[in-house]
């Protein structure tokens, strides 16, 4: 088939077609890693939990947030009734196992990390599932309100074996119907839904955009229904339009720079703790959201979210110039250099000029150097770079932000970062539940990466979704992933 | 020329050893008659007016990086006379800016091309045989891909940067000069000069680069009059793909790029840089034209 | 070397060009023998394709013969390298007939001339300019034009030029192709009478390529007729005009406009029938037996061999000759002979 | 000829053989691979371990070439590492799309190059022939992509009057393909255009002077009969020319799908460059080369249609 | 019974350089059956005279002036459609390079058969049969396969017969062949020559056949013109011209010849004439031939001599001040 087969627009006038930048990876739950598969599967494929826009978790498939045993070693889920998977198999306790047993064992699994504090599952009876863990954990409930939390049709599972992803089934309000690589995913209304009569359009069909600016030229011409993750200036021209609207998420998502402090990188910021934070104050965080992101997101010095219950709030470094050059003068190096690696992308290249003009004002000489995504984080990895401004999609439970970013010898930890406190800190918060405790802890871990900088956290990100002005009902929550599930094309 | 210049030589009438009484050197000639076309002298006059913007221009226009966080997208005035761009830089000044990248990317390329191309293609031509073959192959191989395929995947390689698209554009221009060079070549090994040499005993290299190499200056020159334009072309759109130069140095495809963003706010940021452009590869088109003209009308691609 | 020797030999030289795809190998020339003494000049002539041009370039060493010898005073060179022969380019130079396409339009005059001198590390920069200068008055031509280019010049200044190249290192041989073809007749007239005047002051012999008949019978001392790719009669100029006796030869002559109207109304002109056929296939027999108008059998099919049948020193390659009565007489053939008495 | 054929062929092998160990080669030396890509946010070493050898990425060099190779020729190029699909099948899906967009402004380019190459050949000097020549350095010097932002701009941002971009099948919604095919096609066709008239205006104005258009107005030919015998002649040259245009215009392609979104073999390569998705850009990069080379196996046919000399004698160099 | 009058016929070349004068004041007549010879050396005017008569020179670049008169028909000023019915049909030309004269393209048929079409209403089997008759005609072997060979299957002589044949196809009154045979051997030469004389005596075609080889005019042709940098210097029957040379440009022309060297009982020197040709550019009130002259005076150079008749009456007409034969023979 042609790419657009099968979805001539006149064929169901009410399918919504949502333009995305990214393409995602496999739609194999057990396998998926990209943000943009997230994405799609709130579309098709339901989690055991879900977040509000408070990032309270609440039930999805669950019928009631898990009883938790008093050692915190047993999590016991009741599973809601009568739901039924899009291919009409029946949505039991056994069907959680055969996914969550999949996840933990299947090679290559992405979801084996995230659930690694499970040591197994039992059915309980048809509607309840043991989780036994290995050790307590508070972020497990957090992960099974994210892509751990997806339960697979195993009907499907026998049938497609390790190519689930190519005709994925689970329960959803939408059934996957086509995916033309690069190009599009398909999905149509699911029968089977059993929360069918919210669901008032035919299907939704993704369409892959990468450039922001197009993405919005086919919004204003009618051609997509919905732009998602559109950028801020894109976002304020549709503002002024009469047929468009925008909506915005205050998300999790946080942008940052990686500072390469691993003891044999040879650059003058990996030296100094002194140029660290000459360079942090040489940025003015507010000026760089008003120029660059027009002022749509929220400084901010730490990774947990504003609206997570367990913030507390950072104590910032304040913009100051004049102390910064201070500092660069005390450290003795002569204009020190800083090469800030960039993802290639037209707003993170505007944001690096920014920083680069503002840090060069109190006497750095910083150099751009801007990136394929794949290639800065193969570097950033194998700590081949000096500065590495990128961005975390942000996760609901704080340990998601924390662990493997700031904690040594993380994948994510592209500083390459190491300190036993900071360590022993999260540690400690994820093997409690305890909110109060946790909270303290991961306070006193932000305010120590706060001090010795090996990441400079620059704010917390808006995101925008432009929409049609016919378009209704869409729940934009803070993980930055419009829901369709209840929208509707006014006629 | 072979005919003309037989019958308009010498015309006084004297002994047979008598030569004309003031030959006039050839390149003056060629001058005369280059700017005797009106066309070919606008082109000339757009790339010298280029090149002086890329030489002296950055020192009057100001800074083409200095940030203006105040004055965002602002439309022509007294201090911008052609605006702020969207981080409020001098848009006149990125273009001026501008200008030194694409001369740079155009002259230089094209000049690595020559310099990789010219001997290659002279050895191809003149030795045949089993190398020549490899190389044609070869110069089939990259001809055969999209060049601009070709440059996004050197500029992911190497990473992207004014130097890695000057390679990139060069190796994709290799091709075609040795092409050129080696099919010259074949025309000239034949002619007798180059047999008179050889009989005289003279080495390859010194046929090749005595006898064979002085006669294709003139295709040579129209070559890179030709290649010149690509090359400012092809960095352009490599810019605009993001595998260009570095930013917050300004190339005219980077500014496209960034004004691509802001098409219905001002639309003026996607225009300046598309008529610097359009106007430099128009100079040197109407001056490889004019060239052509003047010189030899053999080579036309 | 004596002074009997031959300046050149040539033994049964043989030269194939591979064809492009599609065609098959030239054999432009099959087997042929010649020899020059001191101070002669052996005019070869043939119609076009007959391969002159490329004896002369197996002579000059320009290509490597397919198979055969040239001894050029004494010395084998057919089977040399280009550095073996480096030394020997200073006995052999080479004339061509385009003027223009033999000098290099982007070289000055001087350095032209001097170049020869400069191949083979002759003297210093000034000496060879100085050399350079004698030679071009020489061929007649004012010092001052050393500092122009050959495109600066008329096309009987430039043979001059090409003349004084080829003279400058005082080559043992000099081999001129067509050097004169290109020119109007009053230049042509100007340069067969220098080369004949530089010839006995500097005593070079010469082999000299041409398809006109009067300009081989003016300046050639001996003439090797050729057909196809093989020579079919030598003799001396006097006796070659005399009695033509090959039928290849006696038809040429008869061919050649006279330029006088009674002389040429007179005379009895024979026109051959056909083209030079097609040197990609062997021809049986005698190469000339397809366009000859008295051929019979034999010629059909045996090859004549080159031998002196009349004299010793005429030779002729055709089974017609007879010792007794010279050659045939085509003019009396009956086959393909196109007859005129107009 | 047919021996002809057959070396251009045989050199058309060698030429795609060459092709296919280059764009092997050059994926693998883009740095990071697809694990890295797939392992996505919190990659562990397992993971990857385990995609790597999912792929073989985790075998010699050689090893994978000749698997490849041996694959390919059995018409498997291997499946996208990014979704598992077949790559034959995506390429499949795309192709058209590249091939209406590249087949489609070719078919402009040449018949408005050669129309306007032959009106100022013809018209040598007047108006017309400026005009031309003017089309022909516009159309050589203006960055096309910059022509599809202007296009953009004015068609679609300021008047509505064409769609910015996308792509709808042509089977789906022939009026609605073609409405969307106009732009990116007239971006693409121009640059074309100009090359053509150029090159068709100074062959035609070459063959004009030849002895042989002499001949034919000795004989009483009107300026037409004339055109007609200097046309046949400037056809080979033009033929050329178009068969070298095509990977410039499949260069072109890149850019033009890129801002257009147009879901082609331009925007698959270099999405596959950004997701190091190995099987993809290796399948699009050889499809694309085998076009090209086949187009100019075609040139060389029509060369040797047009011009009787190669039908009997060997082949040009 | 004059076919063709060309008088004060001049041609000039507008070159970056400035004006060319190809032909300046060439005046001749041609009769029917006529052959009448150009001779000269290379550059002195003698395809820019010959290719003025039908008006093929491109008028872009050379303007003509003169009159050109055939059969009474003021030829100049025919309107280019009118003079389209004449090129091909009354007059007709062979050129100089066979090769390249021919269409590469097309069959030799179908190249002699598009003159027949443009100027007779055969049909096209009529065409088709009258090509084959034409290609026999001039000598062509094989005719009817040959009509549907390419130039380039064809060797140089027959491509020269092709080229005859295509302008004879009409019955043109004037042929006008320019160095129809200088590319070929002599063998070769002299079938092509004898084509021409054949044509002249069965058809009646007045023929104009240019060339500098001295040994080709005494043999076909019935009168000559010798030009000299664009200028006509000597005119008259071919006989005389050769027995009794005028002008002193015609002697040095025919004793630089090496065969007239050898007639003249072998002396192994050549006559060569001094100088060089004047360029074409320039065109003084004197002998253009005056500086390279052994007989010149001062008159030579205060004005250009008028060509008149010399002494043995016949039409021989010089233009010289101080004509006469070889004086030192
Ligand atoms: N380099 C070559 N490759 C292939 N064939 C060649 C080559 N050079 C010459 N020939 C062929 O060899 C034959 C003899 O050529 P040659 O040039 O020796 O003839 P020639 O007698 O000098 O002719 P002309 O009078 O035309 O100069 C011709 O058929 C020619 O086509
Ligand atoms: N197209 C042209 N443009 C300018 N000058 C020309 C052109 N054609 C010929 N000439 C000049 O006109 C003069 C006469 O040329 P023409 O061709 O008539 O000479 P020709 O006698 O036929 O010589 P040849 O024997 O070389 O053919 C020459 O000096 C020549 O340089
Ligand atoms: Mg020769
Ligand atoms: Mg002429």
């Amino acid at each position: 088939s042609t790419p657009g087969s099968g979805s001539a627009p006149e064929a169901s006038p009410n399918t919504l077609v949502v333009s995305t930048p990214t393409e995602p990876d496999s739609l194999d739950p057990t396998l998926a890693n990209t943000f943009a598969a997230r994405l799609v599967f709130t579309s098709f494929c339901e989690k055991l939990y879900d977040v509000d826009s408070d990032l309270k978790i609440v039930p999805q498939l669950a019928a009631a947030l898990p009883r938790v045993s008093r050692d915190g070693r047993t999590m016991d889920i009741v599973l809601r009734r009568g739901v039924r998977f899009n291919d009409g198999t029946p949505f039991t306790a056994a069907a959680v196992k055969t996914t969550l047993d999949r996840d933990l064992t299947m090679k290559a699994s992405a979801r084996a990390g995230e659930l690694s504090a499970i040591s197994r599952v039992e059915v309980r009876d048809p509607t309840t599932v043991r989780l036994v863990l290995k050790h307590p954990s508070a972020p497990l409930l957090a992960q099974l309100a994210d892509r751990s939390g997806l339960i697979m049709s195993p009907t499907a599972l026998k049938r497609l074996g390790a190519d689930f992803g190519t005709a994925p089934v689970c329960v959803g309000p939408f059934k996957f119907r086509d995916r033309v690589s690069g190009n599009e995913m398909d999905f149509v209304k699911s029968t089977d839904y059993y929360d069918a009569d919210k669901v008032r359009l035919n299907g939704i069909r993704y369409e892959f955009i990468t450039n922001s600016s197009v993405a919005t030229a086919n919004l204003e011409s009618g051609d997509v229904d919905a732009a998602e993750h559109i950028d801020a200036n894109d976002a304020i021209t549709l503002r002024g339009e009469s047929g468009t609207r925008v909506l915005h998420s205050d998300t999790i998502a946080y942008q940052s720079i990686s500072i390469n402090v691993r003891p044999g990188a040879g650059t003058a910021l990996s030296r100094s703790a002194g140029l660290r934070k000459a360079f942090e104050m040489s940025i003015d965080r507010g000026a760089l959201n008003t120029s660059v992101w027009k002022s749509q997101n929220v400084p901010d010095c730490g990774p947990l979210p504003a609206q997570s219950p367990l913030r507390v709030r950072p104590h910032c470094t304040p913009y100051d110039p004049a102390a910064a050059r201070a500092l660069v003068r005390k450290s003795g190096v002569r204009s020190p250099a800083v090469q800030l690696m960039v993802p290639t992308g037209a707003a993170t290249q505007r944001e690096a000029q920014v920083i680069q003009s503002m840090a060069q004002d109190v006497g750095f000489k910083v150099s751009v150097r801007p990136i394929d995504l794949v290639s800065g984080l193969d570097l950033a990895r194998n700590g081949k770079f000096d500065a590495f401004l990128e961005g975390w999609s942000g996760r609901v439970d704080p340990d998601g932000d924390t662990n493997d970013i700031i904690t040594t010898g993380g994948s994510n930890n592209f500083s390459g970062y190491s300190d036993r406190t900071v360590d022993s800190l999260i540690a400690r918060a994820a093997a409690t539940n305890d909110d109060r405790q946790r909270s303290r802890l991961y306070a006193r871990a932000v305010r120590r990466v706060g001090e010795q900088r090996p990441l400079l956290y620059l704010y917390h990100n808006r995101w925008f979704t432009g929409t049609s002005a016919k378009l209704h009902g869409v729940v934009y929550q803070p993980d930055g992933i419009p829901r369709f599930k209840t929208a509707h094309l006014a006629r | 020329m072979n005919n003309a210049a037989l019958e308009n030589g010498p015309s006084a009438a004297a002994d047979p050893g008598a030569a004309a009484p003031e030959p006039v050197p050839q390149w003056r000639r060629t001058l005369r008659r280059l700017l005797r076309r009106r066309m070919a002298v606008a082109g000339a006059v757009l790339v010298l007016l280029f090149l002086l913007l890329a030489l002296v221009g950055p020192l009057v226009t100001g800074s083409q990086t200095r940030l203006g966080l105040t004055h965002l997208l602002a439309g022509p005035s007294g201090a911008h006379p052609l605006g702020t761009d969207d981080l409020g830089r001098d848009v006149l000044a990125r273009i001026t800016g501008g200008a030194r990248v694409s001369l740079l990317a155009g002259v230089v390329s094209t000049a690595l091309a020559l310099v990789v191309g010219v001997p290659l293609g002279l050895a191809a031509g003149y030795y045949r045989g089993w190398a020549d073959s490899v190389l044609m192959r070869l110069t089939d191989l990259v001809l055969s891909f999209p060049y601009l395929v070709f440059a996004v995947g050197m500029a992911a390689i190497l990473g992207p940067s004014l130097r890695n698209v000057i390679i990139a554009l060069a190796v994709a221009e290799v091709p075609s000069v040795v092409r050129i060079v080696r099919g010259e070549t074949l025309v000239l090994r034949s002619q007798d000069f180059v047999e008179a040499a050889v009989a005289d005993g003279a080495r390859d290299a010194a046929v090749m680069w005595r006898e064979i190499l002085p006669n294709m200056t003139n295709t040579l020159i129209v070559k890179a009059t030709v290649a010149i334009p690509a090359g400012i072309l092809g960095e352009a759109a490599l810019s605009f793909l993001g595998l260009g130069v570095q930013p917050p140095q300004a190339s005219w495809g980077v500014m496209l790029t960034s004004a691509q963003q802001f098409l219905s706010q001002d639309p003026l940021l996607a225009v300046f840089p598309g008529v610097a452009i359009a106007l430099t590869t128009l100079g040197f088109n109407l001056l490889g034209d004019g060239l052509r003209d003047v010189l030899d009308p053999r080579e036309l691609l | 070397m004596t002074d009997d020797t031959p300046v050149l030999e040539v033994e049964g030289l043989v030269k194939h060009y591979r064809g492009r795809a599609g065609t098959g190998t030239v054999r432009a020339v099959n087997g042929v023998d010649l020899s020059i003494g001191r101070g002669e000049i052996l005019g070869l002539v043939g119609e076009s394709g007959s391969g002159k041009s490329t004896i002369g370039r197996c002579v000059a060493r320009l290509t490597a013969p397919t198979a055969g010898r040239v001894r050029l005073l004494g010395q084998d060179i057919s089977a040399m390298s280009r550095r073996e022969l480096r030394p020997l380019r200073r006995d052999v130079h080479v004339v061509f007939q385009d003027a223009y396409s033999s000098l290099n339009p982007r070289t000055k005059i001087g350095d032209i001339v001097a170049g020869p001198l400069r191949q083979h590390r002759e003297g210093d920069v000034r000496e060879r300019r100085g050399r350079a200068a004698e030679m071009l008055e020489r061929v007649g031509l004012p010092a001052r034009t050393a500092t122009r280019y050959p495109h600066e010049l008329s096309g009987g200044q430039r043979q001059r030029v090409a003349l004084a190249r080829a003279l400058v290192m005082r080559p043992r041989l000099v081999v001129a192709d067509e050097p004169v073809s290109a020119l109007d007749v009053s230049v042509q007239a100007s340069i067969l009478n220098l080369l004949l005047d530089l010839r006995s002051d500097l005593g070079f012999s010469c082999l000299f390529i041409t398809h006109d008949l009067s300009v081989v019978e003016f300046v050639g001392d001996r003439i090797a007729v050729m057909y196809l790719g093989g020579i079919v009669e030598t003799a001396t100029r006097q006796e070659l005009f005399a009695h033509p006796q090959h039928p290849y030869t006696q038809a040429l002559l008869s061919a050649a406009p006279v330029p006088d109207p009674r002389e040429g109304r007179a005379g009895r002109r024979v026109v051959l029938r056909g083209d030079l056929p097609s040197q990609t296939s062997r021809v049986p027999g005698c190469a000339f037996h397809t366009r000859c108008p008295v051929a019979v059998d034999r010629c059909r099919t045996d090859a004549p061999v080159l031998t002196g049948i009349t004299a010793p020193d005429h030779l002729v390659s055709c089974h017609l000759v007879t010792p007794e009565a010279g050659g045939p007489d085509i003019t009396q053939g009956g086959n393909g002979l196109v007859h005129h008495t107009s | 000829m047919i021996r002809y054929l057959l070396r251009r062929a045989g050199t058309a092998v060698v030429t795609l053989f060459l092709a296919s160990i280059a764009v092997f080669l050059g994926v693998r030396a883009l740095p990071g691979d697809p694990a890295t890509v797939l392992a996505g946010e919190s990659p562990t070493p397992e993971a990857v371990a385990a995609i790597r050898q999912q792929f073989g990425l985790d075998q010699p060099l050689p090893v994978q070439y000749l698997h490849y190779v041996t694959q390919a020729l059995e018409g498997n190029l291997g499946s996208s590492t990014q979704d598992k699909a077949p790559v034959t099948h995506i390429l499949a899906e795309r192709l058209p799309v590249t091939l209406e967009l590249t087949v489609l402004a070719m078919v402009v380019g040449i018949a408005v190059g050669m129309l306007a190459g032959i009106v100022a050949a013809v018209r040598r000097g007047t108006a017309l022939d400026y005009a031309a020549n003017a089309f022909g350095l516009f159309g050589l010097s203006i960055p096309h992509f910059w022509l599809g932002l202007l296009g953009i701009v004015v068609f679609s941002v300021h008047w509505h009057v064409l769609p910015a971009s996308g792509f709808v099948g042509f089977a789906d919604d022939p009026a609605g393909n073609l409405e969307r095919m106009v732009m990116p096609v007239l971006v693409l066709g121009t640059g074309l255009a100009a090359v053509i008239m150029r090159q068709t205006r100074s062959s035609l104005l070459g063959q004009l002077s030849a002895d042989y258009v002499r001949t034919a107005r000795s004989k009483g030919m009107s300026g037409l009969g004339q055109l007609g015998h200097a046309l046949r002649n400037s056809l080979t040259t033009v033929t050329t020319v178009v068969g070298l245009q095509l990977a410039g215009l499949i260069s072109g392609a890149v850019i033009t799908e890129q801002i257009f979104v147009i879901p082609g073999f331009g925007k698959l390569i270099v999405d596959g460059v950004s997701s190091r998705n190995y099987p993809v850009i290796q399948g699009a990069v050889l499809v694309t080369v085998t076009g090209y080379v086949l187009v100019n196996l075609l040139v060389d046919v029509a060369y040797a249609y047009l011009d009787p000399r190669l039908r009997t004698a060997g082949a040009p160099e | 019974m004059t076919l063709l009058e060309v008088s004060g016929l001049r041609v000039t070349y507008r070159t970056e350089d400035g004006p060319v004068l190809a032909a300046k004041d060439v005046s001749f007549s041609l009769g029917r059956g006529e052959i009448l010879a150009l001779v000269g050396e290379s550059g002195c005017g003698k395809t820019a005279t010959a290719m003025a008569i039908p008006r093929l020179l491109d008028d872009t670049r050379a303007t003509i002036g003169g009159s050109v008169l055939l059969d009474g028909v003021e030829l100049t000023a025919l309107s280019e459609r009118r003079m389209r019915d004449v090129r091909g049909k009354d007059i007709s030309v062979v050129f100089q390079e066979p090769m390249t004269s021919l269409n590469p393209a097309f069959t030799v048929g179908r190249q002699i058969g598009e003159v027949l079409r443009q100027h007779t209403g055969l049909t096209r089997r009529q065409v088709r049969e009258r090509v084959v008759e034409l290609l026999d005609l001039v000598g062509v072997p094989d005719a009817r396969r040959r009509a549907g060979s390419y130039p380039h299957e064809l060797s140089g002589g027959m491509r020269q017969r092709v080229m005859i044949a295509t302008a004879v196809a009409c019955d043109p009154k004037v042929l006008i062949a320019d160095e129809p045979t200088t590319a070929l051997d002599v063998t070769i030469q002299a079938g092509v020559l004898d084509v021409i004389r054949d044509l002249r005596e069965q058809l009646g075609t007045a023929v104009i056949l240019i060339t500098h080889d001295l040994g080709v005019v005494a043999e076909v042709a019935d009168r000559v013109v010798v030009m000299y940098s664009g200028r006509h210097v000597e005119h008259s029957p071919t006989a005389a011209v050769f027995d009794r040379p005028q002008h002193p440009y015609t002697i040095g022309l025919l004793d630089a010849l090496p065969a007239r060297a050898a007639l003249r009982g072998g002396r192994r020197r050549l006559t060569e004439i001094p100088g060089l040709v004047p360029s074409p550019a320039t065109d003084p009130d004197a002998c253009q031939f005056a500086p390279r002259c052994p007989r010149a005076t001062a008159e030579c150079t205060a004005a250009r001599p008028a060509l008149t008749g010399a002494d043995g009456g016949d039409g021989h007409l010089v233009a010289c001040y101080h004509p006469g034969p070889r004086r030192d023979a």
